[in-house]
C-alpha cells in the first residue's frame, strides 16, 4: 500500500518502478514548483495584454477581429486538448510498463508540431496582413504572450523528441522514468495555460 | 547664496565630527573581547545615538522657499501636519523599542543583576500586547490616511469664492513651459500667481515621464507623455518659491528647476501684462526649437527669444491648443520617431534651425 | 488489481478529456454563434474557463483534496492567489491609472 | 562562492558611494564629476549592491547554512545550484565588463522607460542593465526553486516544521519571494528589451504603448525583493540574539506567523513607489493601508528579539553588537517608511534624499548588517576559526556610527526639499548636512578598512582562532553539533530531531557528541564543469546581446540548449564515501572534541566554554 502511495504531483509510478518512484519525489516537487514560478510569468504578460486590448493600445492598428480566426483558434485547441490526452495514455503506458508507451509518446509528439504548425501559419498570415509587433502596444503583447506558448510547446516537442530517443537507448531505467514524470507535468501544464491563451486572447478578443 | 559663506561654517561641522571619531576611535579600542564589557557596549550603543541626535539639535537655518516644513498653502501645511502627526502616533510603537532596549542590554548583560530564565519562551499576556499595540496603532493610523489621501487628492478643485487660475504646464528637457490659457501668454522656468486664488495646473510632457512639484505649496505629480495629469494648488501667501523636476532624466535633471511668483491680484497682472507687451509670440517653429535638449540658460542664447533678464522668459503668445496638440501627438495612429520627440538626442525638429537663424 | 487499477485510472483520463472538451465547445459555440451579448459570453468564457483549468488539475495533474496531495494542493492554491494579486493587481492598477490620465 | 563574488562586487560599489557623497559634499554649483558620470555611478552603484552584493550574500549564506541547521548533506540539486550561481556571475561579469567597454544605463537601478527606451537612450548603457538583470534574475528564480525544495524535503528525520531553526523560517520565506517575485522583472526586462531591439510598444511613448506598467512590473517586483532581503537578514538576528542571550528564542510561534505575513503581504503593497504616478485616492489609499500593515508583524519581531534578550545572559559579541545597532536603527527606518506609506505624505517626498535615507536606513543596518552578523557568526563553522574580535568590534561601531553620519542628514536635506539623483545643487543650507554625510562615508569606508584588516589578522593568527569544538558560541542548532569546517557529508549520521533547538537539548541531556550506534555509506554528488560552461556562455551571450554580435548571440543560445540535452543524455554521476571513512573523521572529531573541553575549562581564559555554561 504504501508503495503506491502517491509522493508528488502528477501521475504517480507506483510499486512498477519502485526506485524511480521514491527518487521523484524531490524532482517532481522540484519541477512543480518551477513550473508556478512559470505560471506567474505567464500571468504577468497575460495581465500586461489585457491592459492593451483597449483602443489605446491599439493604436488604431488592426483589432482582434480583423487578425484572429475563430476557427483556426478552435482547431489549435483541439490537438491541444487531444495531445494532453495521448499524453495521459503514454503515462498510464509508462506506469504499467507497458509497450504502447512509445507509440503514445510518437502520437503526442506529432500533435505538438501540428499544433505548432497551425500556430506558425496563423503568425505568418498576421504578418502578411500587417498585424506586426511594431504596430501597436496591443500586437506587442500578443506577440510576446502567444509565442511564448508556442516557444514551451516547442521546447516540450523537443524533450518528447529527446525521450523517445532515451527510451529506445536506455529502456525504462530510474532515470528516464522520472524524466517522462516530469516531462507530462510540462505538457498538461502547458494546456492549462492555453485555455487562459484561447480563452483571453481568441475568445475574448472575437466575442 | 555664495559658496564662500557656506564654506565658512564647514570648520565647526569638521571639527565636531572628526573630535567625535577620534573619541570615538580611542574608546573602541580599549574594548575588550566577549564578555564583562557589556556595561561599556551599551553605554556606547547610547552615546553613538545620542551625538547624532545633538548634530540634528544644531539645524542651520531651513532653506525657506523649497521646502514643505515652512508651507505656503492650505495643501502643503496639510502635509506637514500629516508628516508630525504620523511620526508622533508611530512613535508610541517605536519609542519603546528604543527605550528598553539600552536597559534590557544593561540589566540582563553577563554578569549582569538581572535574573536568567533560560527556557521562559512564551507569555499570553505578552503576546498579546505586542500583536494588538500595533494592530491598534496601524488602525489609528490607516483612518488617518484614508481621510488625508481622500481630502488631499491632488485632482480635487480647491473650494474657492475666486474662480481657478488655469495653467498648462509641458514638461520639456530640461524645462518647464508654463502656458495661462486665459491669457495667452507663455512662460519658460517661471511663473507668477496670485496669492489666495486656487490654481490648476493640466500637466503633461513632450519628453520623459518627469514629476512636478512646488514642495512649499503641494506634492508632486508625474508628467508623462501623451498623458495628463492634475495637481490643484493654492498659495496664501507672498513669496518667491522653488519648483522643480524630481523625476531623474538625463544631464541637465540637476537644474530642471522653476521660480514660482506669488504676489497680489496687482502683481500677477503687471506680470501678464509685461508679457504681453515685451514678449516675443511662439509660432509651432519656436516651439519646436524650445523643445531641444537643453537648460532654460542653454537657450539664453538663442536672440529670437529676446530676452532682456537672465534664465526665465516668457512669451506674448503661444500656438493655439498647443497643450492639447503635445499630449495627442503621441495618441494618434503614428509612430512618432526619435527625429520627432523632443527628449531624444536625435531629436531634428525641422524648420527649427531656420527659425533661429531668420532671427539673426 | 493492478490491471483494474489501471482501467480506473484509464476511465479518470477519458472522464477528464470529456469534460474538457465540454468545457471548450460550449464558449467557442457561444462566441461563433454571435448571438449572445458581450457581457453574457464574457462570464460564460470566464466561467467555463475556470472550470476547465479545475479539471485539468484533477484529471490530468492528479490534484485532489486527498491527504498525501495537501502539500501540492497548498502550493497550487497559494501560486493561484499570488497570480489573481499580481494580475488583477496589475490590471486594476494599469486601469486606474489610465482612466485618471484621459481628460 | 557567492559571498565571494559579493565581496568582490561590494567593493566596487563602496567605491562608487564614497565618490557619490564627496561629489555632493562638493557640489554646490557643481563638483568634480560631470552628471552623466554621476548619473552611472548611482546607476551601478544601486543595481550593484541590491541584485550582486546583497543577494548574492543573502543566496550564498542559505547555502551554507541552511543545510546544516535542517540536518542534510547538501541542497536538494548540486548541479541546478552550480547552474544559478553562474548566471549570477554572468550578471556581475557583465557588469564588470561595461566598467571598460562602453557606457552603463544612466537610468538608475529601477531603469525607467522612456527614459531607458531607445528613444532617450540610444546607447548600449541600459543593454548592460537588462541582460545583467535578466540572466541573474533567472538564475535567483532557480536558486529559490533549489532551497524551497531542500527545506521541504531534506529535513532531518524528525524536524517538522515548528521545529526548523528561525532561519531556516527566513530562508525559506525568502526562497518563495525568490520564486514568485522574480518573474515580473524577467518579464519587464525582456519586454523593455524588445522594445530597444526589435521595435515594440511596451513601454514607449507612442503608438500604444504604456510607460506605466514599467514601474506597475518593476515595484510588483522590486518591493518583494527588498523583504527577500530583509527576511534572512531577521532570520541571522533571531539566531545571533538567541545564542548570545543564552536562551530559547521568545514567541517562536509568533516570529514564525510574522515571517509569513511579511512574505505574503509583501506581495500586496507595490503600488506605494508610486503613489505620485496620480492614481485615484482609492487606489492609494488602500495600497497605503496595506503598506502599514507591514508594521505589524515587523514590530512583533522586534519585540520577540527583545523579549528574548529578557531574563537571558547577553554576551555582547560582535554579531551581537550588529544586532543592537539594527535594532535601534531599524525601528527609525521603519518609522520613516510608515511615513512615506501614506500618499500624501509620499508626495513631498517621494524621489528625494529622505526617501534615500530611509532605504539605507533598511538596507544597511537591515540586510547589511545582518549579513556582516552572519558572516561574523558562522564564520568559524565554514572556516574553523574565528575571526578576530578587536578589529571587528572597530568594523561593528564603525559601522553603526558611519552609517548615523551618512544618512540622518540625508533625511534632512530631503525634507528641505533636495531630490534624489542629483549631482549638483545651488542650496547653500544644504552643504552642511553634505559635509557631514560624506565625514560619514569616511567612517563607513574605515569600517570596511577594519573588516579586511580584521580577515587578515584572523587568518594570520588563524592558529591561536581555532575552533576545535565545532560549537564556539554555545550554539543553539545542528549546524554546531558537527566539526568546523564540516565534512563534505555534512553529518557522519543524520540527527534525531526531537526539539526546536535540538542541539541544546542534546546538550543539556548528556546527549551530545556521542558516536553514533551504526555508520553507513554516503553517495555525494561529483563536481562537473557544467557551471563553468554555463557561465562563459552566459557571459558570451549577454555581451554578443548587448553589443548586437547577432552570430555569437545565436551561437551561444545554441550551445546552452546543447548543453542541456547533453546533461540530459548523462548519468547522475556520484562518489561514495565508505562508512569506515565517515567513522574515523567522526571519532577524529569527537576526541578532539573532548580533548579541547579539557583544556579550556583547566585555563579559564576567555574562550567560550559551551558545556559549562549551558550547565550552569
Ligand atoms: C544593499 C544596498 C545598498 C547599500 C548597502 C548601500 C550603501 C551605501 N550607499 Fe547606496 N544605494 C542603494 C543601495 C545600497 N546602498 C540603491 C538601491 C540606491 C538607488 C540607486 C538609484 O538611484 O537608482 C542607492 C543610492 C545611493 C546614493 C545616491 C543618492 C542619490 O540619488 O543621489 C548614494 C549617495 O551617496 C548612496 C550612498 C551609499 C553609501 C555611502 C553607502 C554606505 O553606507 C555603505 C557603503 C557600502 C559598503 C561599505 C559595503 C559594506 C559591506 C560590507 C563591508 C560587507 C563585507 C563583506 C564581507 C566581510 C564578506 N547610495
Ligand atoms: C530592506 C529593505 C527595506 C525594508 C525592510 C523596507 C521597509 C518598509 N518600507 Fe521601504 N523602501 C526600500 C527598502 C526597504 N523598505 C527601498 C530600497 C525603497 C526605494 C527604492 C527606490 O525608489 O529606489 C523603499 C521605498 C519605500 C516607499 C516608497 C516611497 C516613495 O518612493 O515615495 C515606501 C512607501 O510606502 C516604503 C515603505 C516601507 C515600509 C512601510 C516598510 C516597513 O516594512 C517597515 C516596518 C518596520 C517598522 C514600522 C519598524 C518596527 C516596528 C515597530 C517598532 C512596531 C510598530 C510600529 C508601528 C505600529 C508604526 N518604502
Ligand atoms: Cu501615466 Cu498614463
Ligand atoms: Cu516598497
Amino acid at each position: 500500500m504504501t508503495q503506491d502511495a502517491p509522493r508528488h504531483p502528477g501521475l504517480n509510478l507506483g510499486r512498477h518502478h519502485p526506485e524511480a518512484h521514491a527518487e521523484n519525489e524531490k524532482l517532481m516537487f522540484g519541477f512543480w514548483v518551477f513550473l508556478m514560478s512559470d505560471l506567474i510569468l505567464f500571468g504577468i504578460v497575460f495581465a500586461t495584454y489585457a491592459s492593451l486590448t483597449n483602443p489605446m493600445g491599439q493604436a488604431g492598428g488592426p483589432t482582434p477581429r480583423d487578425v484572429f480566426s475563430l476557427t483556426s483558434a478552435a482547431m489549435q485547441t483541439a490537438i491541444l486538448l487531444l495531445s494532453s490526452f495521448t499524453f495521459g495514455l503514454a503515462s498510464l503506458a509508462l506506469k504499467y510498463r507497458q509497450p504502447s508507451l512509445r507509440a503514445w509518446l510518437a502520437v503526442t509528439l506529432l500533435l505538438g508540431l501540428a499544433f505548432l504548425g497551425l500556430e506558425l501559419r496563423d503568425l505568418v498570415q498576421m504578418v502578411a496582413d500587417g498585424a506586426v509587433p511594431q504596430r501597436s502596444g496591443w500586437l506587442s503583447a500578443f506577440w510576446v504572450l502567444v509565442p511564448l506558448h508556442g516557444l514551451h510547446v516547442a521546447a516540450g516537442c523537443l524533450w518528447l523528441a529527446v525521450m523517445l530517443v532515451q527510451v529506445t537507448l536506455f529502456g525504462l531505467t530510474t532515470q528516464v522514468s522520472t524524466r517522462l514524470a516530469r516531462l507530462s507535468l510540462f505538457w498538461h501544464f502547458l494546456d492549462v495555460v492555453w485555455i487562459g491563451v484561447f480563452s483571453v486572447v481568441y475568445l475574448g478578443g472575437l466575442a | 547664496m555664495s559658496r564662500t559663506t557656506t564654506i565658512g561654517n564647514m570648520t565647526g561641522f569638521d571639527g565636531m565630527v572628526f573630535g567625535a571619531r577620534r573619541a570615538f576611535l580611542h574608546w573602541s579600542s580599549q574594548l575588550r573581547p566577549i564578555g564583562g564589557a557589556g556595561a561599556r557596549h551599551a553605554a556606547g550603543l547610547a552615546t553613538a545615538t545620542l551625538a547624532s541626535a545633538l548634530l540634528f539639535g544644531a539645524c542651520p537655518a531651513l532653506a525657506q522657499d523649497l521646502t514643505f516644513l515652512d508651507p505656503a498653502g492650505p495643501i502643503a501645511r496639510s502635509e506637514l501636519d500629516h508628516f508630525w502627526r504620523i511620526a508622533l502616533i508611530s512613535s508610541v510603537a517605536v519609542l519603546p523599542v528604543l527605550l528598553l532596549l539600552p536597559l534590557i542590554v544593561w540589566r540582563y548583560r553577563a554578569g549582569g543583576k538581572g535574573a536568567f530564565r533560560p527556557n521562559w519562551d512564551y507569555s499570553r499576556q505578552l503576546e498579546i500586547t505586542m500583536w494588538g499595540v500595533p494592530i491598534v496603532i496601524v488602525a489609528i493610523l490607516s483612518v488617518q490616511l484614508v481621510r488625508n489621501t481622500l481630502e488631499l487628492d491632488p485632482y480635487r478643485p480647491l473650494a474657492s469664492d475666486v474662480p481657478p487660475l488655469q495653467v498648462d504646464v509641458v514638461a520639456l528637457n530640461w524645462k518647464w513651459l508654463f502656458l495661462l490659457p486665459e491669457y495667452g501668454i507663455a512662460s519658460v522656468d517661471s511663473l507668477t500667481i496670485p496669492v489666495d486664488r486656487p490654481v490648476e495646473f493640466r500637466l503633461t510632457s513632450d519628453s520623459t515621464m518627469q514629476s512636478f512639484m512646488v514642495p512649499a505649496l503641494a506634492g508632486q505629480i508625474y508628467v508623462m507623455p501623451g498623458m495628463e495629469t492634475r495637481q490643484n494648488l493654492l498659495a496664501d501667501r507672498q513669496g518667491l518659491f522653488v519648483g522643480r523636476n524630481t523625476q531623474f532624466n538625463g544631464p541637465g535633471f540637476a537644474g530642471q528647476s522653476f521660480a514660482l511668483q506669488v504676489t497680489d491680484t496687482a502683481g500677477f497682472e503687471g506680470w501678464v501684462s509685461r508679457l504681453r507687451q515685451d514678449g516675443p509670440v511662439m509660432d509651432e517653429a519656436a516651439y519646436a526649437l524650445l523643445a531641444t535638449p537643453g537648460t532654460a540658460k542653454d537657450l539664453s542664447g538663442m536672440r529670437w527669444l529676446a530676452l532682456d533678464s537672465g534664465g526665465a522668459f516668457g512669451f506674448a503668445a503661444y500656438p493655439d491648443g498647443l497643450f492639447d496638440r503635445v499630449r495627442q501627438r503621441y495618441m494618434t495612429q503614428l509612430p512618432v520617431g526619435p527625429a520627432e520627440q523632443p527628449g531624444s538626442p536625435n531629436y531634428a525638429p525641422e524648420g527649427a534651425r531656420q527659425k533661429d537663424s531668420q532671427h539673426d | 488489481m493492478t490491471l483494474e487499477t489501471g482501467r480506473k485510472e484509464l476511465r479518470l483520463y477519458v472522464i477528464g478529456f470529456a469534460l474538457a472538451a465540454t468545457l471548450t465547445a460550449v464558449p467557442f459555440a457561444v462566441v461563433a454563434s454571435g448571438t449572445v451579448p458581450r457581457d453574457v459570453s464574457g462570464w460564460v468564457i470566464a466561467l467555463c474557463a475556470l472550470l476547465q483549468a479545475m479539471v485539468h488539475f484533477r484529471y490530468f495533474l492528479h490534484i485532489d483534496f486527498s491527504r498525501q496531495k495537501r502539500e501540492d494542493l497548498q502550493l497550487v492554491l497559494f501560486s493561484v492567489l499570488l497570480l489573481a494579486i499580481m494580475a488583477g493587481g496589475t490590471i486594476w492598477v494599469l486601469a486606474n491609472l489610465s482612466a485618471r490620465m484621459m481628460p | 562562492m557567492y559571498i565571494a563574488l559579493a565581496f568582490v562586487m561590494m567593493a566596487r560599489a563602496i567605491a562608487e558611494a564614497a565618490v557619490m557623497r564627496l561629489q555632493q559634499a562638493l557640489a554646490l554649483d557643481g563638483g568634480f564629476l560631470s552628471e552623466a558620470h554621476y548619473a552611472e555611478l548611482f546607476s551601478t552603484h544601486g543595481t550593484i549592491m541590491i541584485f550582486f552584493v546583497a543577494m548574492p550574500f543573502v543566496t550564498g549564506l542559505i547555502n551554507i547554512v541552511v543545510p546544516l541547521q535542517i540536518g542534510a548533506r547538501d541542497v536538494s540539486f548540486p548541479l541546478l545550484n552550480s547552474i544559478s550561481l553562474a548566471l549570477t556571475a554572468v550578471g556581475a561579469a557583465l557588469m564588470m565588463v561595461s566598467l571598460v567597454i562602453g557606457d552603463f544605463s544612466t537610468g538608475g537601478w529601477t531603469g525607467y522607460p522612456p527614459y531607458t527606451g531607445i528613444v532617450f537612450s540610444p546607447g548600449e548603457g541600459p543593454d548592460y542593465w537588462i541582460w545583467a538583470i535578466t540572466l541573474s534574475s533567472v538564475g535567483t528564480t532557480l536558486t529559490g526553486i533549489n532551497f524551497a525544495v531542500t527545506i521541504y524535503k531534506e529535513r532531518a528525520p524528525g524536524m517538522s516544521f515548528m521545529r526548523m531553526p528561525m532561519f531556516t523560517w527566513t530562508a525559506l520565506c525568502s526562497a518563495i519571494l525568490m520564486i514568485f517575485a522574480l518573474p515580473p522583472i524577467t518579464a519587464a526586462c525582456v519586454m523593455l528589451a524588445l522594445d530597444r531591439y526589435l521595435d515594440f510598444h511596451f513601454f514607449t511613448s507612442d503608438l500604444g504603448g504604456n510607460m506605466m506598467n514599467f514601474a506597475n512590473l518593476f515595484w510588483l517586483f522590486g518591493h518583494p525583493e527588498v523583504y527577500l532581503l530583509i527576511l534572512p537578514a531577521f532570520g541571522v538576528f533571531s539566531e545571533v540574539i538567541a545564542t548570545f542571550s543564552g536562551k530559547r528564542l521568545y514567541g517562536y510561534a509568533s516570529l514564525v506567523a510574522a515571517t509569513m505575513c511579511i512574505a505574503v503581504l509583501s506581495f500586496t503593497v507595490w503600488v506605494h513607489h508610486f503613489f505620485t504616478m496620480g492614481g485615484s485616492p482609492y487606489l492609494n489609499a488602500v495600497f497605503g493601508a496595506a503598506t502599514m500593515t507591514i508594521a505589524i508583524p515587523t514590530g512583533v519581531k522586534i519585540y520577540d528579539w527583545m523579549a528574548t534578550m529578557y531574563r537571558g545572559r547577553i554576551r555582547l559579541t560582535v554579531p551581537m553588537v550588529y544586532a543592537l545597532g539594527f535594532m535601534m536603527l531599524f525601528v527609525i527606518g521603519g518609522l520613516t517608511g510608515i511615513q512615506l506609506a501614506n500618499p500624501t505624505i509620499s508626495y513631498q517626498v517621494h524621489n528625494t534624499l529622505f526617501l534615500v535615507a530611509h532605504f539605507h536606513n533598511m538596507l544597511v543596518p537591515g540586510v547589511l548588517f545582518g549579513m556582516l552578523a552572519g558572516y561574523t557568526y558562522w564564520f568559524p563553522k565554514v572556516f574553523g576559526f574565528r575571526l578576530e574580535d578587536r578589529w571587528g568590534y572597530v568594523a561593528a561601531y564603525g559601522w553603526i556610527l558611519g552609517f548615523m553620519l551618512v544618512f540622518f542628514p540625508l533625511y534632512v536635506v530631503g525634507l528641505l526639499g533636495m531630490t534624489r539623483r542629483t549631482y549638483d545643487y545651488t542650496t547653500a543650507a544644504f552643504q552642511p548636512w553634505m559635509i557631514v554625510s560624506a565625514v560619514g562615508a569616511g567612517v563607513v569606508l574605515f569600517a570596511f578598512a577594519a573588516l579586511v584588516i580584521q580577515l587578515v589578522r584572523s587568518i594570520q593568527g588563524r592558529s591561536a582562532l581555532a575552533d576545535t569544538t565545532g560549537d564556539p558560541w554555545d550554539g543553539r542548532s545542528l549546524e554546531w553539533s558537527i566539526p568546523s569546517p564540516p565534512p563534505a557529508w555534512n553529518f557522519a549520521v543524520l540527527p534525531e530531531v526531537k526539539d526546536r533547538d535540538d542541539f541544546t537539548r542534546q546538550k543539556e541531556g548528556g546527549a551530545a557528541w556521542n558516536p553514533a550506534a551504526q555508520y553507513d555509506d554516503v553517495e555525494l554528488p561529483r563536481n562537473r564543469a557544467v557551471g563553468v560552461i554555463v557561465f562563459l556562455t552566459g557571459t558570451l551571450l549577454g555581451f554578443a546581446l548587448v553589443w548586437h554580435v547577432w552570430w555569437m548571440a545565436a551561437a551561444m543560445l545554441a550551445m546552452i540548449v546543447a548543453l542541456v540535452i547533453w546533461i540530459g543524455f548523462q548519468g547522475i554521476s556520484t562518489e561514495t564515501v565508505s562508512a569506515a571513512r565517515v567513522y574515523s573523521v567522526d571519532c577524529d572529531f569527537l576526541a578532539r572534541k573532548r580533548a579541547a573541553l579539557g583544556k579550556s575549562a583547566a585555563s579559564g581564559v576567555n574562550t567560550v566554554d559551551p558545556v559549562g555554561r549551558a550547565r550552569a
